[in-house]
């Protein structure tokens, strides 16, 4: 804290901070001058710089208002074509990611045993050097798991663990796997299309929590936005089919409740319809397939098993041939079951039904291009992939464990036992900026700078019309001593020797970035120099090349075996189906130490800062069971207890608890904080995509003694006495 | 400020002000996801209250997102209705204000002088849209949190009434800004924090003496309504209603 | 007439009688007043802390930025209309039975005045700036707002402050000259300062009875007007359930009601403590006892007429706020309430057997005091919890902290009257013997 | 009754002068700067050492590199020219005493004030005078309303308090 003090009045002018807080008045104030004047800050007037958000994978634009050295605020970058200059509450609050006062602030050495979680503070000296003489002796033998990273980072990342022949692991939790997997199957390639909402006029969404997490949720918002009235007379009319109303489904027109799993058999019964009425073309190619998909299940039969009336499977379907530019997600929910890729596949063939591949207001594929940094990177890991790496590392293949972002021990059920990696490697490196769940195992940390204070770049192809290739530039100075992870990667390498310093000959990622760059920047041969240019990108953010023509996509679907879904538990001992969704605000537990996140109150239930049960009020009343009133819910697996909140909008058969808390560690605003829901579910996957089938475990509910007061925004939610409210006036 | 004579002959001397600024949410665009609301919290400087404060039902939100139900399973809706400071012409907070703290100014703003706060909150009682917030502590973040507050807007110390300015100081800097240049605001040129967040922009700002300003043209729309009308209270907020079947 | 000289004999013994409570002291009372000390240290403990951390040491959350204090606030307005009811009125209406009653009542008024005036510090978020609410010219070149009704409040309070302790001083000055004339040590040159050289001249009773006879109606007037701005507080307001017309008059007589009822309390304890059975006799209580069951009546009425429009109205607004109160999340203290205030003493009062129970009124009043307290936090909370969002609809019950300053308070009350006893004669000796001598002249 | 009158009055006078400015304690400077030297006696331009008074709300400290522009090619005559140089050696920044404060609830730009033509010396008075400088004219909102109202400027309360 002394030496953050001392820099801090180095570099900075004016201590006006103090001044900004109440019960100060008494102090004596300095002015304290810059010592060298920085031709960029003028005190009391803010700055503006772009920079690339990085606390989901949609890579949205941002700018940063900087004042005096400190980041004030973040907002979306106008230019931008992710989210054309806005920004969801989860970008919002990266600042507090930025000043956490639980940030790691130096390299950190074990002390104890470990997980005992006790450290202590090394040189970046003698870290690096453990660190590089533990490479040595686990050559061939080192494994990363990592989120998401892209671009520079990612190449570099690859590169390294290339020749280290490690084994490098991408693992995102709402990395929609199961959709990759299904868009594979189904349209050969590995890309996300990008679904034009802003111009479709009907949308049928299968569970896609498109407003909340789902790929790239705020460009959705704007495209929300724009279906639903930025069309002179046009109003996108939009049905989701789910059986939790989501914060999305809450905003259609209608939502449509169905049995969890059932979402597969509800397509099959639309398509029948479409397919009995002749209301779609297909090519030869299909029609044969899809006959055969199709006509599997009777109508009746698959409206007894869905719960969603003939009637309504037939309006859909009309519904959906009536419109001009119909479009059908799925997700959330619907791919959270073993079934997950059938089913997506199956409203796949629904899209290629209502002509909606590559088609306006339908899903498009842009031409793939060469971005400035190659896109080397490897696909993302399903949980089965890292279950496959547990396994190496339990036969001891791989010793050497390097964790960055990623929490697997908090993300992962505890049924997966993910522990035997931690218990197996013989040593641990974590790069994160805090002691979350995982990295308080680790061996040695080496913490990486805040994304704002560091350079990168983000390379997103996905989900939009035009690839974005984003920058972001460190926009204040790093707070701590801390050290990019690439430059740190790079500076391992080069202690390591030939050949590694041959294949990465940059001294810090920044120059590693601004070479890749370069060949990009001229290639577009324009006449000005690179550094021009690069300022440029700089200023706006990035590079984003318009008149990108679509690819022509065809689609492969094959002939679908519709096989229902399973779960593990039997329905008389576990009597309700579980479904632990992303949190808004915390989505799957890294924005928990964000203080801003932990108050956001969830938009359906209004809670803050904790975990809560949701209970359908009518299985609520069978069970006996009161809002509010401690209940213990236990699977095969685990157990976990929590307080109840009614929640009209579920499946009566199904309970739902928000992800995101329960942490062990991670800081003073997440740790021992509510439950993490994992714990109650058991190795079910999705086989076709190796992806966690979350909603693939059943559970039973009692009540326990107790009950505690559940921070909430709704005031009369919090009372049982005062009850529900129907009214709503004029809205 | 001050401004050369002409211009204040302009601000001052008439009684009607040149700008007067009103907000409208499109309730058929708001999708509820609350950026607005962390992104007033970063603008705002507004106080972690923390779990226990969150307990007492004391959370600070200058816009909150009001969630109401309808309806019974299966034919369920949530309805969301973002609430902020109305900004009403004929206040109801301000004539019952001991000491002027609550006070209307000459654009239209429903003001609160935080350092001219007693906290009686009379006005707290008597806003019908429950957006006054009280400071029930003196505010605390813990280091270095305080590093993000922003310099433009006052910390509040406990035993004050808040609540929404229609982000006056980026108002303020507009004005300046154009007054500068010698020109009016542009229409869009200032937007409130949660205004520019908003991924579906739902929220519009922008000024009501402008007729050619997106906010004059969305008040007239059919869709539009004022929360509690019949209390008379002339919101500056126009609400446009959800459509649906 | 042949009483003619009992009457004169009598003199010695009142001024023996009433003047004693100054003159000797037992060690009960230190007692007492050590007790209550303490309580008023706790009080005054818990609102040093109070304001220390911040006003949030309070049970108050949005939407209910009113509560425990503003309830206390009105109430002890309320208890301090008792001295200017029973002395004003009743001299206006030449009572004779007021006179060993109205110096009691009075002093009731100035303790309440001085209490209440506490609660509007309790309440302030920024108590330290509570200069703000006084106009007095500044550099600032600002002013207070007088369209607040807490401004018309606070000019009302401070106007009925002021009358009220010239009220009580004025019949006070013959007494003082007594005491002055009978007591040595310091106390005889504070006795004599505030006897302003009184020596019983015939002008000088001229101008006393003069300047008594002005000020009574004066302070009636003040009194009813005080009250119906305390009412102004909350039927200004856009609250649902707040905005009624029929507030002022109801406040007024609330005020009586519970003033009453504390004069009653004071009456009897006084009498027990002091062995004052010859002055204050059972025909006091009967008369208190009639007049509780006219307030009674007339507050149960009003009461009944509020609801009633509100019932009949059905708007929606107003009528969240009657469901909480008849079977909703207030049902409980609102029955309590009403049985309190209206339903015992009307059962009760209306036997002439039972107004001549000295212990039963005492107790009557207690209970009507206990019920007036919880309906000033009735009318203050559920239409705050109530507002017309739903969406914020909540509940209150007053903290800790807010109970030790609200027993505090009751305390500090408590001690001022008893060190008031001990300084003032509790009954107006020149008045108790006008009396007799009136008495004996029909 | 004098008493009371006098007590009374210092009363209101205390209540009337009750403001939020700083009350001038531990004004020393540690490096005993002279105004009347620099822009007295050199002339130097207030706006070459305050540079952002023009442009941003806060007129600004000068750097030290600023000042060691022109101290650099003197010799130090005095002691506190040595301090200087002793700073600039060590470099360490000189920890000023802020003299001219506003509380955190005031808004005030020196670039608006200086754009309607006003002069540094209508606020700060003549410092190129002083040789040391006070502690200002107690900025009081008084002081600033008088000035406002003489030039016809805003009286809104949210001119300048945020």
């Amino acid at each position: 804290m002394n030496l953050y003090r001392r820099t801090l009045l180095k570099i900075l002018g004016l201590t006006a901070a103090g001044s900004s807080l109440p019960g100060c008045e008494r102090e004596v104030h300095n002015l304290v001058p810059y010592l060298l004047p920085d031709d960029n800050i003028v005190p009391g007037v803010a700055n503006w710089y772009t920079s690339t958000c990085q606390e989901c994978e949609a890579g949205c634009g941002t700018i940063v208002r900087v004042m005096e050295g400190r980041a004030k605020k973040i907002e979306g970058n106008p230019k931008h074509p992710v989210n054309e200059g806005k920004l969801c509450a989860r970008g919002q609050a990266a600042l507090q990611g930025l000043y956490n006062p639980d940030r790691l602030q130096g390299p950190l050495r074990r002390e104890g045993k470990r997980g005992q979680g006790q450290f202590r503070p090394i040189t970046w000296e003698e870290g690096l050097a453990e660190w590089v003489e533990q490479l040595r002796t686990h050559a061939g033998k080192s494994a990363m798991i990592t989120r998401p990273v892209s671009g520079t980072l990612a190449s570099l990342l690859t590169t390294l663990m290339d020749s280290l022949s490690g084994r490098l692991v991408m693992y995102e939790s709402t990395g929609e796997q199961t959709l990759r997997t299904a868009n594979h199957l189904s349209f050969g390639t590995h890309d996300l299309p990008y679904y034009d909402l802003a111009n479709a006029d009907y949308l049928l969404s299968f569970g896609a929590p498109f407003l909340e997490h789902w790929l790239s949720p705020v460009s959705f918002g704007v495209a929300y936005g724009k279906f639903r009235q930025g069309r002179p007379l046009v109003r996108g009319r939009f049905i989701q089919v789910e059986p939790r109303l989501s914060l999305t489904a809450s905003n259609a027109d209608q939502w449509i409740p169905l049995r969890p799993g059932t979402e597969g058999l509800l397509a099959i019964g639309i398509g029948q319809v479409l397919l009995r009425d002749g209301l779609t073309e297909l090519s030869s190619f299909h029609r044969t397939s899809f006959h055969q998909t199709f006509s599997a299940f009777s109508l009746e039969d698959i409206s007894t098993k869905t719960e969603v009336s003939e009637e309504m499977i037939t309006q859909l379907a009309h519904e959906l041939t009536s419109a001009n530019a119909p479009l059908i997600l799925g997700g959330g929910p619907a791919a959270a079951q073993t079934n997950g890729t059938t089913t997506l596949i199956l409203i796949n063939a629904l899209n290629v039904m209502i002509g909606a591949i590559g088609r306006r207001g339908g899903l498009q594929w842009m031409e793939p291009q060469i971005s400035p940094v190659d896109l080397a990177r490897p696909g993302l890991a399903s949980e089965l992939t890292l279950m496959d790496l547990a396994g190496e590392f339990e036969q001891g293949s791989r010793t050497l464990l390097h964790l960055y972002r990623a929490d697997p021990l908090f993300t992962l059920p505890p049924s997966l036992k993910f522990e035997r990696v931690f218990d197996h490697a013989q040593f641990i490196v974590s790069f994160s900026s805090f002691l979350d769940d995982s990295t308080s195992m680790a061996d040695l940390i080496l913490p990486d700078h805040d994304p704002l204070e560091s350079w990168g770049d983000v390379v997103q192809q996905d989900t939009i019309p035009v690839p974005a290739w984003s920058v972001s530039q460190p926009v204040v100075r790093a707070l701590y001593d801390t050290r990019p992870i690439g430059d740190v990667w790079l500076d391992a390498a080069h202690r390591l020797g030939e050949p590694l310093r041959e294949r990465v000959p940059w001294n810090t990622l920044h120059d590693m970035l601004k070479s890749r760059w370069q060949t990009v920047l001229t290639k577009h041969d324009s006449p000005q120099s690179f550094e021009t240019r690069w300022r440029e990108t700089l200023q706006e953010g990035g590079l984003w090349p318009s008149n990108i023509p679509m690819r022509q996509t065809n689609t492969v679907i094959p002939s679908i075996t519709y096989k229902p879904p399973e779960f593990l538990g039997n329905s008389s001992e576990y009597p309700l189906y579980c479904y632990p969704y992303p949190s808004l605000g915390l989505h799957d537990g890294r924005g928990a130490n964000r203080p801003w996140l932990q108050e956001l109150p969830d938009p359906l239930t209004t809670g803050m800062w904790g975990s809560w049960i949701e209970l359908n009020p009518t299985t609520a009343k069978a069970l006996g069971i009161h809002p509010g009133d401690r209940v213990r819910v236990t699977s095969g697996y685990g157990s976990i207890e929590a307080s109840v909140m009614v929640f009209p909008g579920l499946h009566p058969d199904m309970i739902a608890i928000p992800m995101g808390q329960g942490h062990r560690a991670y800081g003073r605003y997440a740790k021992g904080r509510g439950v993490n829901p994992m714990v109650l579910l058991g190795p079910s996957f999705d086989g076709q995509s190796g992806s966690l089938a979350t909603g693939g475990t059943r559970v039973r509910v009692e009540r326990i003694k107790g009950g505690s007061r559940l921070p909430m925004l709704e005031e009369s939610g919090k009372n049982p006495v005062i009850g529900r409210i129907q009214e709503t006036g004029g809205l | 400020m001050s401004q050369d004579p002409q211009a204040t002959e302009e601000y001052s001397k008439t009684a009607a002000s040149p700008y007067k600024w009103e907000m409208v949410v499109d309730l058929d665009r708001c999708s509820g996801c609350e950026a607005c609301v962390v992104a007033c919290h970063a603008e705002n400087n507004i106080r972690i209250s923390g779990e226990e404060e969150a307990a007492e039902g004391r959370a600070i939100n200058w816009i909150r997102i009001e969630r109401y139900w309808e309806g019974d399973y299966p034919n369920v809706k949530a309805k969301f209705l973002p609430v902020m400071c109305q900004h009403c012409d004929d206040a109801p907070c301000e004539p019952v204000c001991p000491v002027y703290a609550s006070y209307h100014t000459p654009e239209g703003l429903n003001a609160q002088v935080y350092n001219r706060c007693i906290g009686v909150r009379y006005c707290g009682n008597n806003c019908p849209y429950v957006a006054r917030q009280f400071n029930w502590f003196d505010p605390h973040w813990d280091e270095p949190l305080a590093e993000q507050l922003n310099p433009d807007v006052s910390v509040r110390s406990g035993g004050v009434m808040e609540k929404c300015t229609f982000c006056v100081q980026r108002i303020r800097s507009g004005k300046e800004a154009a007054h500068k240049e010698g020109r009016r605001v542009r229409d869009g040129e200032i937007t409130p924090a949660c205004v520019q967040s908003c991924p579906t922009s739902a929220l519009i700002f922008g000024d009501r003496n402008d007729p050619d300003s997106r906010v004059s043209h969305l008040k007239k729309s059919r869709r539009g309504f004022h929360l509690m009308e019949s209390l008379g209270t002339h919101p500056a907020v126009t609400y446009l209603r959800r459509l649906s079947e | 007439m042949t009483d003619r000289p009992t009457v004169w004999e009598e003199m010695p013994k009142i001024n023996r009688d009433l003047l004693s409570p100054l003159q000797t002291t037992t060690w009960t009372y230190y007692l007492w007043v050590g007790v209550l000390s303490c309580f008023v240290a706790a009080g005054a403990g818990a609102w040093t802390y109070q304001i220390q951390t911040g006003i949030g040491q309070t049970d108050l959350h949005h939407p209910i930025f009113w509560g425990s204090y503003i309830a206390s606030f009105v109430f002890w307005i309320g208890v301090s209309h008792s001295g200017t009811f029973i002395s004003g009125v009743l001299r206006l209406t030449n009572a004779e039975w007021r006179r060993p009653v109205t110096r009691m009542a009075e002093l009731m008024t100035v303790v309440a005045l001085l209490v209440t005036t506490l609660f509007v510090f309790y309440h302030l978020g920024r108590v330290w700036r509570f200069y703000y609410l006084i106009p007095y010219p500044n550099q600032r070149e600002l002013w207070p707002n007088f369209r607040s009704p807490l401004m018309w409040d606070a000019t009302a309070i401070f106007t009925y402050a002021t009358a009220s302790t010239i009220y009580i001083y004025l019949p006070l000055i013959p007494d003082f000259a007594l005491a002055r004339d009978r007591i040595q040590g310091w106390r005889k040159t504070v006795y004599g300062w505030l006897a302003i050289g009184w020596h019983g001249s015939q002008a000088q009773w001229r101008t006393l009875e003069m300047a008594i006879r002005i000020i009574t109606p004066l302070i009636v007037m003040v009194m009813i007007s005080v009250h119906s701005i305390v009412g102004f507080d909350f039927s200004m307001a856009l609250v649902p359930a707040w905005h009624s017309t029929i507030f002022a008059p109801y406040f007024v007589v609330g005020a009586v009601h519970s003033g009453l009822g504390m004069v009653v309390i004071g009456l009897y304890t006084l009498r027990r403590v002091y062995r004052l059975h010859e002055y204050v006799r059972t025909e006091h209580f009967e008369k208190l006892g009639k007049l509780l069951l006219v307030t009674t009546l007339l507050l149960a009425y009003m009461y009944f007429a509020e609801q009633l429009t509100v019932w009949y109205g059905q708007v929606p607004d107003h009528m969240a706020v009657q469901n909480s109160l008849l079977y909703g999340a207030y049902a409980v203290p609102f029955w309590f309430m009403v049985s309190c205030i209206y339903i015992i003493p009307l059962v009760t009062l209306v036997w002439p057997r039972f107004r001549q129970w000295p212990v039963g009124l005492m107790m009557i009043g207690l209970i009507i005091n206990l019920g007036m307290y919880i309906e000033r936090m009735l009318i203050i909370v559920p239409p705050l919890a109530r507002p017309r969002l739903s969406f914020q609809w909540d509940e209150y019950f007053p903290s800790l902290i807010e109970f030790a300053i609200l027993v505090g308070t009751l305390a500090l009350a408590l001690l001022l009257y008893s060190l008031a006893v001990k300084f003032v004669p509790v009954i107006s000796i020149w008045e108790e013997k006008l009396g007799k001598k009136h008495a004996q002249e029909h | 009754m004098a008493l009371l009158a006098g007590s009374m009055a210092m009363g209101v006078g205390a209540l009337y002068s009750i403001g939020s400015a700083d009350l001038p304690v531990q004004d020393q400077q540690p490096v005993r700067f002279s105004h009347r030297q620099h822009a007295g006696t050199l002339n130097i331009h207030c706006q070459f050492c305050h540079r952002y008074a023009t442009q941003s709300p806060v007129a600004g400290v000068p750097s030290m590199a600023l000042c060691q522009t022109c101290h650099e090619s003197l010799s130090e005559t005095t002691p506190d020219m040595k301090m200087l140089r002793i700073y600039w050696k060590e470099k360490r920044p000189i920890p000023w005493v802020r003299l001219q404060r506003l509380p955190d609830h005031v808004y005030f730009t020196h670039e608006m004030h200086l754009f309607a033509g006003l002069s540094c010396t209508s606020c700060h008075g003549n410092v190129s005078g002083m040789s040391s400088t006070p502690r200002a004219p107690t900025y009081e909102m008084g002081w600033c309303l008088t000035c406002h109202e003489q030039r016809g400027a805003s009286h809104d309360c949210w001119t300048c308090h945020k």
